[in-house]
């Protein structure tokens, strides 16, 4: 359904995906159920000439099993959901597969910059590469990244990855993924930033690796030039 | 113009006068507002341990004299209280004008105390265990001054043996004031 | 109306009234407290002024509510309410805590929190090497 | 006080006789209409205040949507969107949706005008408290409109003003309009306080002899839950406001992470208050969606007592569920967790209340009235917004739908039923008891059916495009290559169009005011054949507005009792 539309670019991009369609299945049969139910009641029991209402109170188990017995049922679809979100939850945000890379988002208003580890693949040394709205990874590595911010709250954000997370002023915030395919898609601030929200968008670039060691090679020793030093 | 009480005011199905009934809703939420700063103040002091060298420039006998004002200012209020249900508004209108004259110390003792915390530069800006501190006890104040303001218009009624329930309510909105500083006084003064 | 006999019972157990001793006695007790909470900081222990500074507070508080507010003679549910209130704060608490009193959790770290710590710790610290020097 | 005691005041209870004759005094029209202590006056006052501002709040979004629609265009009444405007419209809108028109429609109009009447007394509990609450809801509302006028124009934020963009000029760029939005927050937030003081200690106290708890009517209770809700949850927020301003203004640094604040207090101060506030507006419009459907359906509510414990059970948990509006926002993950488990659990109680009003239905006698029309497109409307909420409770799926498009149908198919249609189904179906005249049914149902239309055009799109990964509160799609596609922009197109409807049918609602106004029939004391103690009254009801003042005797729904003569029993009808 989302697929459909938007690439599945990570590893637990089809799972987030999954668990929207089941919650989809299960929320959507109640949800007619119970617009069913509802139009079939008003049109049975619309007003009729010379008709008398019924006297029920709602107490009887006769009548309250009609109620009650979906509320278990709820109940039951309830615990399937929170198993299978807190499943999702677990495996995006609170596990952490070792990196193949790490890499620094930093948000600032209105733009991200990016820090790449560089020919060593280590993080605050001096070949780091420094680039501005343009995040270069490579399919198929597994990418943790630190996700920090300058100013004000802003959203890292990257639909086909399907992961959201926000940047805290003051926190340092770990995430990863794991991409499945090369293309260059958005990365979109979600969180209101200021007037210029609506025009913080980066680019992720996911290369093959020998595509990716040929940028390395291009930007590592002048790339820190082309850095405009957000301080 | 005379205002006439509607019946609703004069009803009581909950089994109690609607004034004091009103007046326990109003405690519940001012309970939640100091409740709300108090709790963001103790999350963030348990956090920062570096706020206890901030602390240490309060003056702790301000805080322990306004506290002892406090105290026996709501033991005349609770006075009053007792005078008013003896009937005898007049004294309980002195009860009260002796209790306001403790919330009026009071602010004075904060403002001596103040200025001279801000003259040496610990002014509101200086850390947020600054920040706090005259925010909480700030507010605090507030609640002294419309509590005062509250007594005096009750006082003058009750003067005139008019509205004397009405001394109660004062009296235990007073009550709460006071508890409110008995929380404070350890949280910003002797918790070092 | 069954009701109505509840409330005039409810108001005969309100209004009663109790002689001015009792609240000066009252606040006897109070001043009291009072005073320990004040010497308890001057034993230098740290869990003693913990102790004796909150825990006495508890305590007056009790007081004041229980005989100056008259809460102890107040309907049952009066006091439920208040506390029900409180309880919401402490649940406040008790949500906010892991995000805001720690400065650590699962990966995550409120970098700006522990240097605002240190930058305190060493600065006063210093001040305080100083003062002890004296 | 003049004793003009009418004769049949006879039987009313002796202690009440001398109160209820302030009729009796002249009154300028400045003491009647505008420094008046009547609770209805101050209910018409509160209703159309709240209506006034939600033409300020849909000229908003008539703004913003038209900018969506057709990016960088002129739009005829509002001019050129920059950026910063519209970030200032869709702050604006939302702040005034829920603070200054569904909240003083739902809770204060509602309540003014419902819990005297319904609860059998003549007035308020403290009337002059409530006529300083609408005082101060009325100086609330002009610091708002105020905000657009000053240096840096209005604040952009958004309603949740997470800090440090909210607490920093140098990030909002809007030096006072920042301050001025928090300041009024905070007033609206004490008037609320002082009315809901005064409706709970109205439904409390004042409630005539024989009404015990379970012979309130059901809107009534909501109203009263909702205002505790309220009063509850706001305190620390009162709090956060002032620390807020104290951050803006004097330079404090309680939501500076640079000096040891923390934004996240701000968000949690912020959310354990906004969560419960969904539920204080929810319930008083669910409550008055009762009354409509017991009435029309001729039907006892089915499980009243369930009801009210259900009401009690998700006011209660609501308190618990505050954290799912951060799952992304930077709180520890293994919180999450926690909320996901208690936010799935309110689904519970309020499928309950929506299971509790279909079943209301069977057996019935429905007359689908304008009002009824109403109420049960309410419940139509709310379970879609209720299921969709899932999505977002669910930690798992709230990674990918926070703060998309799909936040924005899912809520707006919550608030709109609240705050548009259930509005719309009180106002309808009690303005012939206000003021005494019935109301057009053919032009309510037009402006029924094009509002209900209009509605579903707006949101249903937004589904979807949020569902492709729209996000929320971005001026201009044109930026984002991902998102800059031809179906999208349909998407887009469509829910614009379906809002211009939506305004459009308003019309209707004017043109049936205006109609009501110059040749609205007579409606008579009980035009709905209702059984609640307000249709025992004149209407409009005059001054004090029982004579004598009613005795209650049963339920409030006691439709269609087997052997009665009439299909309703009325509270106050002695039996016989």
């Amino acid at each position: 359904m989302i697929s459909h539309a938007v690439d599945q670019v990570s590893t637990f991009a089809k799972d987030i995906d999954v668990l929207i369609l089941l919650i989809c299945g299960l929320v959507g049969f109640w949800f007619f159920v119970a617009e069913g139910v509802l139009f079939f009641l008003v049109f049975k029991y619309r007003a009729k000439e010379g008709g008398k209402a019924a006297y029920i109170d709602g107490t009887d188990p006769k009548h309250t099993r009609f109620i009650s017995w979906p509320h278990r049922l709820i109940l039951l679809c309830d615990v399937v959901i929170v198993v299978a979100a807190v499943r999702v939850w677990v495996e995006v945000k609170q596990t952490m597969p070792t990196p193949d890379q790490t890499v620094r988002v930093v948000s600032q208003q209105w733009s991200w910059s990016f820090q790449h580890p560089g020919p060593d693949n280590k993080l605050d040394t001096a070949d780091d590469i420094k680039t501005l709205d343009e995040l270069h990874v490579v399919a198929g590595q597994t990418v943790q990244f630190e996700l920090v911010s300058q100013d004000v709250i802003h959203s890292f954000s990257v639909p086909v990855f399907r992961l959201k997370q926000d940047a805290i002023p003051g926190r340092v915030i770990k995430g990863w993924f794991k991409t499945t395919q090369t293309g260059s898609y958005d990365i979109q601030c979600a969180e209101i930033c200021g007037i210029g929200h609506g025009a913080m968008v980066g680019t992720i670039v996911i290369e093959q690796p020998e595509r990716y060691a040929e940028w390395v090679a291009g930007h590592a020793p002048v790339a820190a030039l082309a850095t405009p030093a957000p301080k | 113009m005379s205002f006439a009480k509607p019946i609703a005011t004069l009803r009581t199905s909950a089994g109690l006068p609607t004034g004091r009934l009103a007046l326990w809703w109003l405690l519940a939420s001012e309970v939640v507002i100091f409740g709300g700063l108090l709790a963001s103040y103790v999350m963030q002091r348990l956090g920062h341990p570096e706020w206890a060298y901030d602390a240490e420039h309060t003056n702790v006998w301000f805080g322990a004299g306004n506290t002892i004002i406090l105290l026996t200012s709501s033991l005349s209020a609770v006075l009053a209280h007792q005078a008013a249900q003896t009937g005898d508004g007049k004294k309980a209108a002195r009860y009260l004008w002796l209790t306001i004259g403790g919330a009026a110390w009071f602010l004075v003792n904060k403002a001596i105390e103040w200025s001279g915390e801000i003259s040496h530069g610990f002014t509101i800006t200086k850390s947020g265990f600054w920040s706090f501190y005259y925010t909480a006890a700030g507010l605090h104040g507030l609640h002294v001054i419309a509590g005062a303001t509250a007594m005096a218009i009750v006082a003058l009624d009750a003067a005139k043996n008019k509205e004397l329930q009405r001394v109660e309510y004062v009296g235990i909105y007073w009550h709460l004031v006071d508890v409110i500083w008995i929380f404070l006084f350890p949280l910003l003064y002797i918790a070092k | 109306m069954s009701t109505h006999a509840a409330i005039e019972h409810g108001h005969a157990a309100d209004e009663h009234i109790h002689p001015p001793s009792f609240y000066v006695k009252i606040w006897g007790i109070l001043t009291v407290l009072f005073a320990i909470s004040v010497a308890g900081p001057m034993l230098g222990i740290k869990l003693v002024t913990i102790l004796t500074a909150f825990g006495i507070a508890i305590v007056k508080a009790y007081l004041v509510c229980a005989h100056f507010m008259h809460l102890n003679i107040q309907k049952r549910w009066v006091v439920y309410l208040e506390l029900g209130v409180l309880a919401m704060v402490l649940l406040f608490w008790f949500g906010v805590a892991p995000d805001v009193m720690q400065h650590q959790g699962q990966n995550w770290e409120n970098v700006a929190a522990k240097q605002a710590v240190e930058r305190g710790m060493a600065a006063h610290g210093a001040a305080a090497a100083e003062h002890g020097a004296k | 006080m003049t004793t003009t005691t009418a004769p049949h005041h006879a039987d009313a209870p002796t202690a009440e006789h001398v109160h209820d004759a302030h009729d009796a005094h002249e009154q300028s029209f400045f003491t009647k209409y505008l420094w008046s202590t009547d609770h209805k006056v101050i209910g018409f006052q509160y209703m159309i205040t709240g209506l006034l501002m939600a033409i300020i709040g849909g000229y908003m979004a008539y703004g913003f949507r038209m900018q969506l629609a057709w990016p960088g265009e002129w739009i005829p009444g509002v001019g050129f969107l920059s950026s910063g405007r519209y970030n200032a419209f869709i702050t604006t809108h939302g702040t005034v949706m829920i603070f200054w028109f569904a909240m003083p429609v739902l809770i204060a109009a509602f309540g003014n005008w419902l819990i005297p009447l319904m609860t059998g007394c003549d007035d308020m509990a403290f009337p002059r408290i409530n006529r300083l609450s609408y005082q101060v809801f009325l100086i609330s509302a002009v610091v708002l409109i105020g905000s657009f006028f000053v240096d840096g124009g209005a604040f952009g934020g958004a309603w949740t003003a997470y800090p440090p963009l909210s607490s920093k000029a140098t990030m909002n760029l809007t030096p006072l309009g920042s301050t001025l939005w928090v300041v009024a927050v905070a007033l609206e937030f004490v008037a609320f306080l002082l009315g809901g003081i005064n409706f709970i200690t109205t439904a409390m106290n004042a409630r005539a002899p024989g009404m015990s708890m379970m012979n309130i009517p059901i809107v009534v209770w909501m109203i009263v839950v909702a205002s505790i809700l309220f009063m509850v949850s706001v305190g620390p927020l009162v709090a956060g406001a002032a620390m807020l301003v104290f951050d803006q203004q004097l330079g404090t640094h309680f939501f500076d992470p640079g000096q040891g604040g923390d934004p996240i207090l701000w968000q949690h101060l912020f959310w354990f208050f906004g969560h419960p506030e969904v539920y204080v507006v929810l319930l008083p419009a669910m409550g008055i969606c009762a009354e409509i459907i017991t009435c029309n359906a001729r039907k006892k509510f089915f499980g009243y007592k369930t009801l009210i414990y259900t009401v009690f059970a998700t006011g209660i948990i609501s308190f618990f569920v505050w954290a799912h509006h951060q799952f992304v926002a930077g709180i520890d993950p293994r919180m999450a967790n926690v909320f996901t488990i208690t936010t799935l659990i309110i689904s519970i109680p309020i499928a309950e209340m929506l299971f509790l009003f279909i079943a209301t239905l069977a057996g019935g006698q429905i007359r689908l009235n304008v009002p009824m029309l109403w109420a049960l497109s309410f419940v139509a409307e709310f379970l879609l917004g209720g299921v969709t909420g899932i999505f977002l409770g669910a930690s798992g799926s709230d990674i990918y739908f926070h703060d998309t498009y799909f936040v924005i149908a899912h809520f707006h198919y919550t608030f709109v039923p609240i705050a548009v249609i259930a509005c719309f189904a009180g106002f309808t179906h009690w303005i012939p008891k206000m003021t005494g005249r019935m109301m057009n049914e053919t032009i309510g149902k037009l402006h029924f059916w094009f509002t209900i239309i209009g509605f579903n055009l707006v949101f249903l799109p937004l589904f979807i495009t949020g569902a492709w990964g729209d996000h929320r509160r971005i001026y201009n799609y044109d930026h984002f290559p991902d998102l800059t596609n031809a179906a999208m922009q349909d998407l887009r197109i469509a829910s614009t169009v379906g809002l211009l409807i939506m305004i459009a049918a308003q019309g209707f609602f004017v043109w049936n005011l205006l109609w009501t106004w110059l040749k609205g029939p007579p409606a008579g004391d009980n035009p709905w054949q209702a059984t609640t103690l307000e249709w025992a009254t004149t209407s409009p009801p005059g001054h004090g507005n029982f004579h004598p003042m009613p005795t209650v005797y049963r339920g409030p729904y006691e439709y269609s009792v087997p052997g009665a003569a009439a299909d309703f029993t009325p509270q106050h009808l002695p039996p016989a």
